[in-house]
């Protein structure tokens, strides 16, 4: 029984293209992560094998810097990418108000922090001197 | 041939909590779920509420969900779906009686894209003219006739009924890409928005529940396009 | 409780007629449209082939051809006067219709396209035969949804202009003091609550009644009660006698195949594989007018030549064999090329109609033939009005002051004695129209008394009975049992026997139902009370067209007598008018408004 | 006067049986990998986690980092790997499918078909990858 129009500026509606940007920033960092996530994923454990990682094996990984950026840029992308992925899920299932509220801020304080953390341990981790002498050799 | 209908059952005036009604009724297997659903209404139960009315797919008022699928009654064939069918009230809309749901936030959301054409301009004595192509750019979306069953097949709109729903993004859709019609700017406002088209997640649940075969999320892809290279047609 | 409400003007129906009539009124006057159903749910929206208009796209047209051809489709009981109102205003339609958004199908030049339809012509006279007319392109359509848009387009409009809609609410009486309408009651079906809208005027654009048949077009809705509701309240039912079987119905299923079919092309072939329709119509064949072609396949099916000798024929439109003949019969397009089709062509123009054939029988047009039988369709009668849709009520066309009516059931009657395809869609439309301008006009004249106080009374014991305990009758039983009387006496032919004893089947029913029992005692949509309620309309309106057939002693259009197998102008070229009385129907008739086209014989 | 309604309607249901609700919809290969993409996109985000603060542990020196390190050879975890692998593996199959059928016009007729190829295209990659992470177990 529809007697009366509702009337247009009734629904709740979002400011500007914040959501468009959102949606076309799934699709590229997707195609990124798609490259560096994957062969992240497979040069682990095809060709570094997990079982024999250990602290000297990433150590030494990191006295190459191309390898620190190749790190952050994947948890730069995979970090925003996921939190953005959780917050569309917390808008399907979270009904508008202070739960919803609650739960974004949650996740984007989660981004946040882990981000700092993974930004702090790439950037900061001591090389060894021999790896940083042979470093100099090659660049 | 003996069909085992389960239909789900519910009426405020009598229950509190919705229950199953199960009925044997002999029908032939090219009979449509529909015929099934009236000969328990007509001969077994008469208060078993359900809208019909064109009993052929073009009015849209018996979209159901028939064994865990939308579809229209009188378009589902008994042979298609096996001896034993499950009938339950379209779902994401407040249930009024047995079948029937209420469709006033439906027509809402229809109504918040300004599904008229605009164009202020004076049209002159005779038609407007518009080439067949151009025609065929939106012919897929007039198709629709408001049934409801993509929208209530949306897993983004069961989750979350804010969502303005497949059936009036297609309607949007149908202006939009229609070259006499000057407001698509004033429709893309309203669908820019998380409970526009960018909460469709291309599930597909709408493509396949469309009785008329309207390919729903192609449309809805064509209006996200829109927006993103701010530009129709 | 009872809720009231005040409009300028209430629409009862929210079908093509209404919805026109809504837009062209709301612009100047609150008007309410009140439908039992959501209005995008209405029937104008199963109409497909398309909306006759001589724009004249394709071909060289004129609007008086397409009045000639009206007259004549309608056997020569049309009322010419309104005919060619019509005709003339239809073109000015469509193009409203246009600008309002509809999406027509397009010439290459951007123009509206048309078709062929059965019984539009033009004339194309030969040396021996000055009169010979042929099929010519007047129908504009959208595909084959071409009712799809106009309902959906109106309904869009409507919104766009702020209708006030009261949707799911059934009108179950109008309230008449001193002679005239002052509104409706209405049963809200959610609620269960009675509604009483008082109107300055008010509309019914209530449809059809096809549901008294067995096989049938018809949605289960239109049960025909505006009509009804009418004619308990001393409005005449004008030429019921007269309704349409439209030839190609889905075999059983009564889901229509539109004559577009036919207009792209399509045969009809009898179980001999013989193309029937030159026996019958030599010059336009298949796209005879609609009578012709449902006796037609009724006389193919008596002469054993049904398919497996059960009563439906084919109808047939697989490329090879349209083509086929195609090239016997010469045919050729506007541009001189011989016509073809492609099965690209079907799939393109008559989507809908693959899509439905796919559906129910399982079958692709393109490969195989699709098995039809004519099926209940259209009432070319109902609710007599003058041109502008006011209600007249009896031989002299006294106006009800307050009441209107404009679609299917109304009897303008422009349609005479057998409606031609497509112009149920040009009727609605231009009388629809006419009608919501006729009403804001006459605003100002009409009484501007109050309510009685007992308005709803009548309705409310009319429900409570239906309601009350005791009965022993079931409705769909008295109601299958209708339809098979329907259908087996007073179908596309009829002769004296069966129609007294249909009359006297009709009076046992009416009888039986006083003792109808149902199970649901609820309030909220309370289908099985209103299913009772609209089977009460359908047995007063089947008396109706009964008794009127019975009484007309001849054959004319869609009334066939056996018995009377001749057209009869000097005893009836008149229109019926059915009374309901306490002593059951009383008939009475009027003259036939004669202008340019005078009776002649009928020849396809 | 929105309504007149002398009785009530069967209220909207909760969150969870929301979710349940919508498991109960029989859609089809679009739903499914909708719905894999979704959980398998949570349990990355919640490993992303994890795998932040283990590299994290670097900083605090090499046994730290060393000792922790026993949990990716837990035959337990292991497990759980093959679960992660596939569940990145799927994730950007399905979100590499999700692009093209967003940005190539026509894609939408074959989204079913996609669903297949891409599962084609994930299984070459995961079974090696599995097989290979695996096998320490049983040496």
């Amino acid at each position: 029984m529809s007697i009366y129009r509702t009337p247009r500026a009734e629904r709740v509606r979002a400011q500007g293209n914040f959501e468009l940007y959102a949606w076309f920033f799934m699709r590229v960092s997707g195609l990124v992560l798609l490259f560096i996530a994957v062969f992240h994923l497979l040069y682990m454990h095809l060709y570094a094998r997990v079982e024999t990682i250990d602290y000297a094996w990433v150590v030494q990984r990191w006295s190459h810097p191309g390898w620190r950026l190749y790190d952050w840029l994947l948890l730069t992308f995979a970090l925003s990418h996921g939190t953005n992925g959780v917050r569309t899920v917390i808008d399907d299932y979270v009904p508008r108000g202070l739960a919803n509220v609650v739960c974004k801020w949650t996740a984007f304080g989660l981004a946040l922090f882990f981000f700092v953390m993974g930004t702090q341990v790439i950037l900061t981790t001591k090389v060894p001197a021999a790896a940083l002498a042979l470093l100099r050799l090659v660049v | 041939m003996d069909v085992h209908l389960k239909v789900r059952r519910f009426n405020p005036e009598r229950d509190t909590e919705p229950w199953w009604g199960e009925y044997t009724v002999e029908a032939e297997p090219d009979d449509t779920v529909l015929t099934a659903l009236n000969i328990v209404k007509w001969y077994h139960d008469g208060t078993l509420a359900v809208r019909r009315s064109c009993n052929h797919g073009v009015c849209g008022s018996d979209a159901l969900r028939i064994n865990g699928q939308n579809r229209l009654a009188c378009k589902t064939i008994l042979k298609d779906v096996g001896k034993h069918v499950t009938v339950e009230p379209i779902g994401g809309l407040p249930v009024l009686k047995d079948l029937i749901v209420d469709m006033v936030p439906f027509f809402d959301s229809y109504r918040a894209v300004s599904p008229f054409l605009i164009n202020d301009e004076t049209p002159g004595e005779r038609e407007r003219l518009q080439s067949p192509e151009e025609r065929e750019r939106f012919d897929d979306s007039t198709k629709c006739i408001l049934c409801a069953a993509c929208t209530t097949s949306c897993p983004s709109f069961l989750a979350n009924d804010q969502f303005i729903g497949p059936a009036s993004i297609v309607q949007a859709h149908r202006f939009m890409f229609d070259s006499r019609d000057r407001g698509a700017a004033e429709r893309l406002e309203v669908l820019n928005d998380g409970d526009g088209v960018w909460r469709c997640r291309t599930i597909f649940n709408c493509t396949e529940a469309c009785p008329r075969g309207i390919e729903v999320t192609r449309r809805i892809g064509e209006v996200k396009k829109a927006l993103l290279f701010n530009k129709v047609r | 409780m009872t809720v009231q409400h005040h409009f300028d003007a209430v629409i009862v129906g929210a079908g093509g007629a209404g919805l026109m009539a809504a837009l062209n009124a709301s612009k100047h006057a609150r008007i309410a449209v009140i439908s039992k159903l959501y209005p995008s749910r209405s029937h104008t929206g199963a109409a497909q082939g398309g909306i006759a208009a001589a724009l004249g796209n394709v071909e060289e047209d004129h609007w008086e051809w397409h009045a000639f051809d009206t007259v004549k489709g309608g056997d020569y009981l049309c009322d010419q006067d309104a005919v060619e109102v019509m005709c003339h205003d239809a073109v000015e339609a469509v193009i409203e219709l246009e600008h309002a958004g509809l999406p027509f199908n397009r010439t290459s030049a951007g123009k509206i396209d048309q078709r062929r339809f059965g019984g539009h012509t033009r004339p194309a006279p030969t040396d021996d035969n000055p009169d010979r007319r042929v099929a010519v392109q007047r129908a504009c359509y959208a595909a084959d949804r071409t009712g799809h848009m106009i309902l959906q387009t109106l309904y869009q409009q409507c919104i766009k202009h702020g209708v006030q809609f009261f949707d799911e609410f059934q009108v179950v009486d109008i309230i008449v003091k001193n002679g005239a309408c002052l509104g409706v009651v209405a049963y809200e079906i959610d609620s269960g609550e009675i509604h009483v809208f008082r109107s300055r005027a008010t509309m019914f654009a209530t449809g059809g009644f096809g549901r008294m048949w067995k096989v049938t077009s018809n949605a289960y809705s239109l049960t025909g009660d505006g009509n009804a509701i009418a004619l308990r309240r001393g409005v005449p039912m004008e030429d019921m006698e007269f309704y349409q079987f439209h030839p190609t119905g889905i075999y059983k299923l009564g889901v229509l195949l539109t004559e577009g079919v036919r207009g792209e092309g399509g045969i009809l072939l009898n179980k001999d594989g013989e193309r029937f329709m030159p026996r019958y119509a030599p010059s336009i064949k298949d796209l005879a007018s609609r009578d012709v072609v449902s006796r037609a396949i009724f006389q193919e099916v008596k002469a054993g030549r049904g398919i497996d000798g059960k009563d439906y024929v084919y109808l047939d439109i697989r490329p090879e064999v349209v083509n086929r003949y195609f090239d016997e019969d010469g045919a050729k397009n506007v541009d001189g090329t011989p016509r073809r089709i492609t099965a690209e062509d079907v799939r393109k123009k008559l989507p809908d109609i693959s899509d439905f054939v796919e559906t129910y029988l399982g079958i692709d047009p393109v490969t195989a033939p699709m098995p039809i039988q004519p099926t209940a369709h259209y009432a070319m009668g109902g609710i007599p009005t003058d041109i502008d849709g006011r209600v007249v009520i009896d031989e002299k066309s006294t106006v009800m002051p307050g009441l209107y009516a404009a679609g299917e059931c109304a009897c303008v009657s422009v349609h005479g004695a057998n409606r031609l395809g497509t112009n149920s869609l040009v009727d609605l439309v231009v009388f629809g129209r006419r009608a919501g301008k006729a009403m804001i006009a006459d605003l100002d004249g009409l009484p501007t008394d109050d309510l009685p106080a007992d308005a709803a009374e009548y309705t409310a014991e009319a429900l409570a009975r239906l309601l009350a305990d005791g009965g022993t009758e079931r409705v769909a039983i008295l109601r299958r049992e209708l339809q098979q009387l329907m259908t087996d006496d007073v179908g596309v032919y009829r002769n004296a026997g069966d129609l007294t004893k249909a009359v006297a089947g009709i009076r046992a029913l009416q009888e039986r139902y006083k003792h109808v029992a149902i199970d649901d005692h609820g309030k909220r949509f309370n289908q099985d009370l209103l299913e009772a309620w609209e089977l009460g309309c359908l047995l007063d309106l089947a008396e109706v067209t009964a008794v009127a057939a019975l009484e007309r002693q001849e054959s004319r259009g869609g009334h066939a007598r056996e018995d009377f197998p001749d057209r009869d102008d000097g005893a009836w070229l008149k229109h019926s008018l059915g009374y309901q009385t306490a002593q059951g129907v009383e008939m009475r008739y009027k003259p036939v408004t004669i202008t340019k086209y005078p009776p002649k014989a009928r020849v396809y | 006067m929105a309504s007149m309604r002398t009785a009530g309607t069967l209220p909207r249901p909760g969150l969870w049986r929301r979710l349940l609700g919508i498991l109960r919809y029989r859609g089809h290969e679009g739903q499914w990998s909708w719905m894999l993409h979704r959980a398998a996109g949570l349990g990355i985000i919640l490993f992303l986690y994890l795998h932040i603060f283990d590299i994290w542990l670097i900083g605090l020196g090499e046994e730290t980092f060393n000792d922790f390190l026993f949990l990716y050879s837990h035959p337990v975890f292991k497990m759980f790997e093959t679960f992660l692998i596939f569940g990145v593996l799927f994730h950007a199959v399905n979100g590499a499918r999700i692009i093209l059928v967003d940005l190539v016009p026509g894609m939408t007729r074959h989204q079913r078909k996609l669903v297949y190829i891409e599962t084609a295209v994930m299984l070459i990659v995961l079974v090696p990858t599995i097989w290979v992470t695996l096998e320490s177990l049983f040496r």
